[in-house]
């Protein structure tokens, strides 16, 4: 379904050749879009990644799979406990281990704590794009407390470390459930303020409506997943489609949207915050309060998986996040595949979607399509 | 909707598919020649439903000699993934490109290409540094190339640093003369 | 345009008239939580093991010797340093500690100007967070190492007293590997082993099923690998780092986890023990395993080695000694002949002294080597020993290691808290006695090993600790005898060394048994010395005191077993054979002089 | 009249006093968003750090003359706005170089440093100060039209081009200023001083996020304290302008303060609960609802006022 | 380290065609001396360090505590730091972590385009010693060898509370006068020169971006 952008005859002179990033404050992350713009219209867009590239997926094969743990969630620096839990879970499937159900709930928690605060950041983010700066600010101190969460369940503000295979690495402490409570309630109450400032202001409307409109027949054709689908109008949600941990025992809503332009990708993310501190509050309420939270391991020294090959995936902030491992019996992992859902959001669809924009909207155009360069790069 | 299994065999009868395995519910793997695998792919998308290319790469075995691509491929209504695996000569590898089937197919292939050194003829710009610049070395995804001693060789590791083996120390510290092994049946 | 957007952005204002979300001193006012993964910390109960170093995924942690450290057995003397330019606080190396000494403090800052500044030795080096209270540490429901012993199939109490079939059964392959699996490698225990076992190598052979790879390990030091594999007193698995936890690994077990799967045909064929004549030619005076380790490998060097044995059976004090519930006959006999396989001559019957002269000995050979062992019984030295129903242990499991009855009826009382006299009571149960064991301080301090004091108690051998035999009577009749014992207190020593038990004179007890066994110890008879050479050779009560290579003042003459070393046990023995192996080796190669 | 020498001695006064009160207005509105964001903010007199510090840095890589001109005329474009608009009235000192024509003169200013600038940063050969100065050119020529139709109003409400004459017309009471006695035009033109002040949502011009910070991309050091210093005199100047024309000018310094930190206030207000617009839009926007209300205050004090 | 090479003649651009070589300057960097007047040097370090801009760019992960660090929860405002989106305006370059060698020559075109005096901050293990990704075939080991760094601040990552003890760290280093990494960079051009094209192996820009 690949069709290239018509091409542009740079020596005409009537094009300007424009790099934004990796030194631009509009990029999300540390990535580079080589544009083409006509006058303040872009008429070719070229993205360039790599410069996070770490090859994580060679540093994978040459280490055991405990040792791959602390790495994994390296890749996706503002979202890493997805790394955490989908490389928990692949090893976890091919190694025959089930982790005990307090450990399933707390993983659940853990995975809903870092979608707020992804999102939070997120949302500071497009406003930050579009000059509302003082929404990043709010959000962002937000995200602060539940890293706070994070420091006080894991141990650490950013990489947590905290998903094990087998299981998790402590209990919650003393007292989190009520921290918790309390610090949802606070985000609460900041996402109402900042519907009232961002969402109900006339200029992000009208900075917003309109842009970056994906039609409902790109989707599958790109590859596109996550909230950016769910604002085409598709109801697809891994949490509903294929439920990993104890997502089929928590009450939410699916949230989609028909416009499937910027203005519907951020309500939808701005809606599923919402959701997402519904089910926080179902998971504190319901979650076992003892019992083991670790399976039985081997000697995690010379760990060995049986041969085998899986792919597993989570819907993270920004659609399908999947691990595929393939294990060949050793100590050692034979191949890690990381699919990251920004690998087609920054890349095709970002090439694709910019073509006839404004240079003014690039930046919040790629942060309506919420993509982390880390993991496209790996 | 078919169950996977049936539908494999369904296929099986106009292409050659192998070694299915099914890995749980909603996942299977199958294996098909190089030569059907676009054909099976467009089949499997615009007959089968299956419309979602989750991503595509590929894994080294380097004592088999070949390189085993994975298409993995996933069935939004039936909810089910298929993992297509096939394989290329390790030397020379190079596979027909989809980039027509899945806009960011192009993109894998751009990896591939750079990690591997498989190319995709007709692939949009395959050939454009990914996520390298100015590389020198062999596709550093390939087994044969050791990062560590590279990394070494390249980027240096900073002085000061020396560890010695517990058992070891122990040894030269608590019975060194415990430790020297006349050849067997030498003089 | 509706109006409400237009106005409801200024709701934004509110937020000026409330308090800001700032922190007013961060630096000072948030320390981290906690569970906070910050910096480490070490204790004083570290004892380098390495396992961190061995699961640091950064390569960040070195094992580094500290200055000033206090040698302590099963404490490599190594301490983790950490380079901070390579850590990234997953705290791994915290989950894995064998000993729980490595934690986390919850300080977090550390800047400098110098990048080659982030090393630091932890709980050697003084960091200012050293006395953090707070900080990570493992939880105790979470491990990444297995605790816990995978249980060997044993008979039961009743069935064991009820013969002399072999009590412990072995692994199977499957425990054996599962057991195998917890090792971490750290190799403390080479040190602590007297023979200095590959123990960590003939492990990991085990957890890989490479047992022909096991067995090469266990013989480069070690000849008696069957026999050890039941009966050694695996000091190693005092130190074991697993001990710190959970239970040590069972390397005892796993060793004959090896030899239980190689057959005894097989061994010359996959050992490819090749014996090359040099032309030389050793003695070597007692088939203990002290004796025949150190022919084993003087054969294995192309020497022709001849063996003096006083008894008909090779096998020293592992064949009279150890009762053959513990080491069956059949498994001695494995390694035995394996030896003499390789062409080691053995003259049974033969006593030095008597039927050979000493000086005949040390001038027909080109070198001599002497390990005969302790086989007179210490005197209890207290009144009325001589009685006839006095016993001596060494003779009791003499006598039914030859198939004798050594009589001791059924009413028994054994005076010791050694493997002898453990092993005396036992055999008396099994003889269908009734044992009561006597022993002057706490049953915690006997030198027996644990396994066979547990076992011993399970046998039904009733364990009376902190009693000190007074005086020995004649009983009502001739067949009997009477013990006086006393309770003693344990009294502290004010010198710092073990606490001293002292006779309480107003508790004492009199008891009647068929018989008293005596096993308190035993000493050495070197009376077939000519004093010649005594003179030349360094003695300590009645025991020789080697030198290097186990070498004595006489040159030519090297000696080992529980006559030359305090620890007198089957593994300390073996090593000197070996270790006296090397000495003549070199000895003869010039290469040591005398 | 006095002599030039004392004329030009006490210009210099005005503009030192403008300059710093500037400088403090930037470091008091900073502080003011900060407290929007819930954040304490910077020291007010922080500018006065960042400029002696950009006055200090020691490398300056040029682009050529014009490059180099580029902040010279910005800052002659603030200080000439400044000489032509008395700051107070009735003040001798404070009086400037007031004239006949002087509001020609200063909007002249106010055009002449936007466009040395212009070429300036155009010659930097940076693709993202051409596209600031674009934008700002397009910008602030839409504003103008508002601006210069509210001009025309109050210059046909008073039939005069002096400051100090329109300012004297608007004493004896507050119900005088041109507020109340002309609203249209105040609105029109507050309309357009959000366009000048570069907050948002007008701030596309130096937009961090689109285009890094616009025309002053290249510039640092010396440049770009000579840019900040025109930013606060020109913000000074800008404000007495405002206040002169539409809020009854001042007499006093105390209400000089009150009055500007009022007036900025507006644009603050405002500035801190939008969002920006594109270029585009917000061209669009000049041209549509402030045009037709200064086209309306034109017609209101044609047929109200002036009859 | 020869402390007189930097006076040597021209920069060779040898990265540069030859038509594209006359677009840019093939002039050396000079070294900063200090104002002759002490106590003016002494007062033009106070203000420097207490007006400290951050060039925005998030070169690794340690970007992701830029953003609670310049946010109300720590508010690092309030210290005289802010974010400039232009190398030409910024003095103090934040090294987030690792530097991949893509990224690598970004910074060193950015750090070379920022304006004198400049420092350099290193955050998280990875500049110091490769870090996580030590055997990583695509990130540099030892940041050192190719920019001066001023100040090293460990942790992975190091949280919004150390980096503000590190920009008072690094204020009172410039305000001792001992920041000088700009001028070691100058004083061992070619020494850091040589380094950085070991491992950029295509060097495509000028030799230094003025």
């Amino acid at each position: 379904m690949f069709e290239p952008n018509p091409p542009v005859d740079l020596s005409s002179g009537k094009y300007l050749k424009l790099w934004q990033g990796p030194q631009h404050p509009g990029i999300t992350g540390n990535m580079s879009l080589e544009l083409t713009t006509c006058g303040d219209e872009v008429v070719d867009c070229k993205t360039h990644v790599g410069y996070l590239h770490r090859g994580f997926e060679k540093l994978m094969e040459r280490r055991t799979f405990i040792q791959n743990f602390p790495i994994v969630c390296r890749i996706a620096v503002p979202e890493p406990t997805f790394n955490e839990y989908l490389y928990a879970a692949v090893v976890e499937e091919l190694a025959g281990i089930q982790s005990p159900e307090r450990a399933e709930w707390i993983r659940t928690l853990n995975l809903e704590l870092m979608r707020l605060a992804s999102y939070l950041m997120w949302l500071g983010g497009i406003g930050a794009a579009f000059g509302q700066s003082t929404v990043y600010q709010w959000t962002v101190t937000h995200r602060d407390y539940i890293l706070d969460l994070f420091e006080e369940m894991t141990g650490a503000r950013v990489y947590h470390m905290y998903i094990v295979p087998g299981g998790v690495r402590g209990r919650l402490p003393e007292g989190f459930e009520g921290r918790c409570h309390e610090v949802l309630n606070r985000v609460e109450k900041l996402l109402r303020d900042v519907e009232k400032v961002l969402f109900n202001n006339v200029v992000f409307k009208a900075r917003t409506k309109g842009l970056g409109h994906i039609p409902r027949e790109m989707v599958d054709p790109y590859g596109i997943t996550g909230p950016n689908q769910r604002a085409a109008g598709f109801a697809r949600d891994l949490r509903k489609d294929a439920p990993y941990l104890v997502y089929d025992q928590l009450e939410f809503d699916l949230i989609t949207a028909t416009e499937s332009d910027t203005y519907a990708r951020a309500w939808v993310r701005y809606q599923e915050m919402h959701q997402g501190i519904r089910m926080l509050r179902q998971c504190l309420d319901r979650m076992p309060k003892d019992g083991p939270f670790q399976a039985r391991m081997p000697n995690v020294l010379h760990w060995q998986v049986p041969a085998g090959e899986t792919y597993a995936k989570a819907e993270c902030t920004r659609g399908e996040y999947g691990y595929y491992l393939v294990t060949d019996g050793s100590e050692y992992v034979r191949r890690v595949h990381v699919r990251g859902p920004s690998y087609t959001h920054a890349i095709a669809l970002m090439e694709k979607l910019a073509v006839g924009t404004n240079i003014a909207d690039i930046a919040g155009l790629m942060v309506s399509l919420h993509t982390y360069p880390p993991e496209i790069e790996r | 909707m078919a169950n996977p299994i049936e539908l494999l065999q369904r296929f099986g009868k106009n292409f050659a598919i192998s070694e299915i395995h099914e890995q749980k519910a909603d996942l299977t793997f199958f294996k098909v020649p190089k030569e059907q695998a676009v054909r099976l792919l467009r089949e499997l998308r615009d007959d089968a439903g299956y419309t979602h290319l989750a991503f595509l790469t590929n894994i080294d075995w380097i004592e088999k000699g070949i390189f085993t691509l994975t298409y993995m491929l996933h069935n939004y209504d039936a909810r089910h993934s298929l993992g297509m695996h096939v394989d290329l000569e390790r030397d020379n590898a190079e596979m027909q490109s989809i980039h027509g089937l899945w806009a960011q197919a192009a993109t894998y292939q751009r990896e591939l290409r750079e990690m591997y050194g498989i190319r995709f003829p007709g692939s949009p710009r395959l050939d454009e540094d990914f996520c390298l610049e100015g590389w020198d070395q062999i596709p550093p995804m390939r087994k044969e190339f050791d990062t560590a001693a590279f990394s070494l060789e390249r980027f240096y590791s900073r002085e000061g640093r020396g560890t010695e083996d517990p058992r070891e120390h122990m040894k030269g510290l608590l019975y060194p003369t415990h430790t020297d092994e006349p050849s067997s049946g030498g003089q | 345009m509706s109006l409400k957007d237009l106005i409801s952005p200024f709701y934004v204002w509110q937020r000026a008239f409330e308090k800001p979300y700032t922190q007013k001193r961060p630096i000072e006012d948030r320390p981290g939580a906690p569970r906070y993964r910050g910096f480490h910390m070490n204790s004083e109960d570290c004892i380098g093991c390495g396992t961190c170093e061995t699961i640091c995924q950064n390569h960040a942690i070195d094992m580094v010797p500290v200055e000033g450290l206090e040698q302590r057995s099963g404490d490599s003397g190594l301490r983790p340093r950490f380079d901070y330019g390579r850590c990234c606080w997953c705290a791994l190396c915290v989950d894995i500690c064998t000993t729980r000494s490595l934690r986390m403090s919850n300080h977090y800052a550390w800047i400098t100007e110098d990048p080659d500044a982030f090393h630091f030795t932890a709980g050697t080096d003084a960091m200012p967070w050293n006395q953090n209270s707070l900080g990570y540490r493992r939880d105790d429901d979470y491990h990444l190492l297995v605790h816990e012993r995978i249980d060997m199939q044993a008979l039961g109490a009743e069935e064991s007293v009820a013969g002399f079939d072999e009590v412990m059964k072995g692994y199977t392959e499957e425990q054996a590997v599962l057991e195998a699996d917890r090792c971490v490698e750290c190799g403390i225990c080479v040190a602590t082993c007297p023979a200095h076992m590959a123990i960590p190598d003939y492990i990991r052979a085990v957890r890989q099923r490479d047992y022909e790879a096991g067995l090469r390990l266990l013989y480069e030091t070690n000849p008696f690998s069957s026999t050890c594999g039941r009966i050694c007193t695996h000091r190693c698995e005092t130190v074991c780092v697993m001990g710190y936890q959970g239970d040590p690994i069972a390397i005892r077990w796993l060793k004959r986890a090896i030899v239980d799967r190689v057959p005894a045909e097989r061994y010359r064929e996959i050992l490819g023990d090749e014996v090359v004549e040099n032309g030389r030619k050793v003695g070597v005076i007692g088939a203990g395993p002290g004796g025949m380790s150190a022919a084993y490998y003087l054969r294995r060097q192309g020497y022709a080695v001849t063996v003096y044995e006083s008894q008909a059976r090779a096998g020293g004090m592992l064949r009279y000694g150890v009762p053959s519930y513990r080491l069956p006959d059949d498994q001695l006999d494995k390694d035995l002949e394996y030896i003499r396989s390789l062409g080691v001559e053995v003259k049974f019957n033969t006593h030095i002294g008597r039927d050979v002269p000493f000086r005949q000995l040390i001038e027909d050979y080109d070198a001599l080597f002497l390990a005969v062992g302790l086989n007179q019984p210490s005197a209890l030295r207290i009144q009325g020993e001589e009685h006839p129903r006095v016993l001596s242990g060494l003779q009791v499991l003499d006598d039914v290691a030859s198939g004798r009855d050594p009589g001791v009826g059924s009413k028994v009382a054994v005076i010791g808290g050694g493997n002898v006299a453990m092993d005396a009571a036992r055999v008396s149960r099994r003889l269908g006695a009734d044992v009561t064991v006597l022993y002057r301080r706490r049953i915690e301090d006997m030198p027996a090993d644990p396994e066979e004091i547990h076992e011993s108690q399970a046998e039904g051998c009733k364990l009376v600790q902190q009693a000190i035999p007074v005086e020995i009577k004649n009983a009502a009749s001739t067949s009997q005898v009477t013990i006086v014992w006393g309770e003693a207190e344990m009294i502290a020593d004010d010198k710092g060394g073990r606490p001293r038990p002292v006779l309480q004179e107003d508790r004492m007890h009199e008891e009647t048994y068929d018989c008293i066994i005596a096993a308190i110890g035993q000493g050495g008879q070197l009376d077939f010395i000519p004093a010649e050479y005594r003179d030349r050779i360094e003695f300590k009560w009645n025991k020789f005191v080697p030198g290097e290579y186990q070498q004595t003042g006489l040159p030519k003459l090297f000696v080992g077993g529980d006559i030359a070393n305090s620890r007198a046990d089957a593994i300390s023995a073996i090593e000197d054979g070996h270790h006296a192996a090397r000495g003549i080796h070199r000895f003869l190669t010039g290469t040591l002089d005398g | 009249m006095q002599d030039w020498p004392v004329r030009i001695g006490y210009f210099l006064i005005n503009l030192t006093i403008v300059g710093l009160y500037g400088m403090l207005l930037s470091g008091i509105v900073a502080r003011t968003l900060a407290k929007v964001q819930g954040r304490i903010g910077i020291p007010v007199y922080q500018p006065f750090i960042d400029l002696l510090k950009n006055l200090g840095k020691r490398t300056a890589v040029s682009h050529g003359a014009m490059f180099y001109l580029g902040p010279v005329f910005r800052l002659a474009g603030g200080i000439g706005t400044l000489a032509f608009v008395p700051v107070l009235y009735g003040s001798e000192m404070f009086s400037n170089f007031n004239s006949a024509g002087d509001l020609l003169l200063a909007m002249y200013f106010m055009f002449f440093g936007q466009l040395g600038m212009a070429i300036g940063a155009g010659e930097s050969g940076h693709p993202f100060s051409a596209i600031g100065v674009a934008r700002g050119l397009g910008q602030m020529t839409a504003y103008e039209v508002p601006f210069a139709l509210a001009i025309i109003a109050i210059v046909v409400q008073y039939g005069s081009l002096s400051i100090n004459d329109i300012v004297a017309a608007q004493q004896g009471g507050i119900l005088n200023w041109t507020l109340f006695t002309n609203p249209l035009a105040v609105i029109a033109a507050m309309i357009a001083f959000l366009g000048m002040t570069g907050y948002s949502p007008f701030d596309v011009t130096m937009a961090p996020n689109e285009i890094p910070i616009g025309p002053p991309t290249e510039y640092h050091s010396s440049y770009l304290a000579m840019m900040t210093m025109n930013r606060a005199v020109f913000a000074g100047a800008k404000l007495i302008l405002f206040m002169d024309l539409f809020f009854g000018g001042a007499t006093n310094l105390v209400e000089l303060v009150i009055k500007t930190w009022a007036i900025y206030m507006v644009a603050v207000v405002v500035g801190a609960a939008f969002p920006r617009f594109r270029v585009d839009q917000s061209i669009r926007f000049f041209l549509r609802y402030p045009t037709l209300i200064g086209i309306a205050a034109i017609g209101y004090t044609q047929a109200v006022l002036l009859p | 380290m020869d402390t007189q090479k930097y006076a040597l003649g021209p920069l060779l651009n040898e990265g540069l065609s030859a038509e594209d070589r006359d677009l840019f300057s093939d002039a050396r960097p000079v070294p900063y001396e200090p104002y002759p007047v002490a106590v003016v040097e002494k007062f033009v370090n106070w203000v420097r360090a207490n007006s400290l801009w951050l060039l925005a760019f998030g070169t690794g992960c340690g970007a992701v505590e830029l953003n609670p660090l310049m946010t109300a929860r720590f508010d690092a405002y309030r210290m005289g730091v802010q974010m400039r989106p232009t190398p030409r305006q910024s003095s103090v370059f934040i090294i987030g972590g690792y530097a991949s060698v893509k990224t690598l020559k970004r910074i060193i075109r950015s750090y070379e385009q920022m304006q004198g005096p400049k420092f350099v901050v290193c955050l998280g293990i990875c500049p110091i010693n490769g870090g996580m990704y030590w055997d990583s075939y695509n990130t540099v080991n030892k940041f050192d060898e190719y920019l001066p760094v001023d100040l090293y601040i460990t942790g992975c990552m190091p949280r919004p509370e150390v980096l503000m003890a590190g920009v008072l760290e690094l204020k009172k280093k410039i305000m001792e006068g001992r920041a000088d990494g700009a001028n070691r960079y100058v004083e061992n051009f070619d020494w850091y020169k040589a380094n950085q094209k070991r491992v950029i192996k295509d060097w495509n820009m000028p030799d230094y971006n003025w």
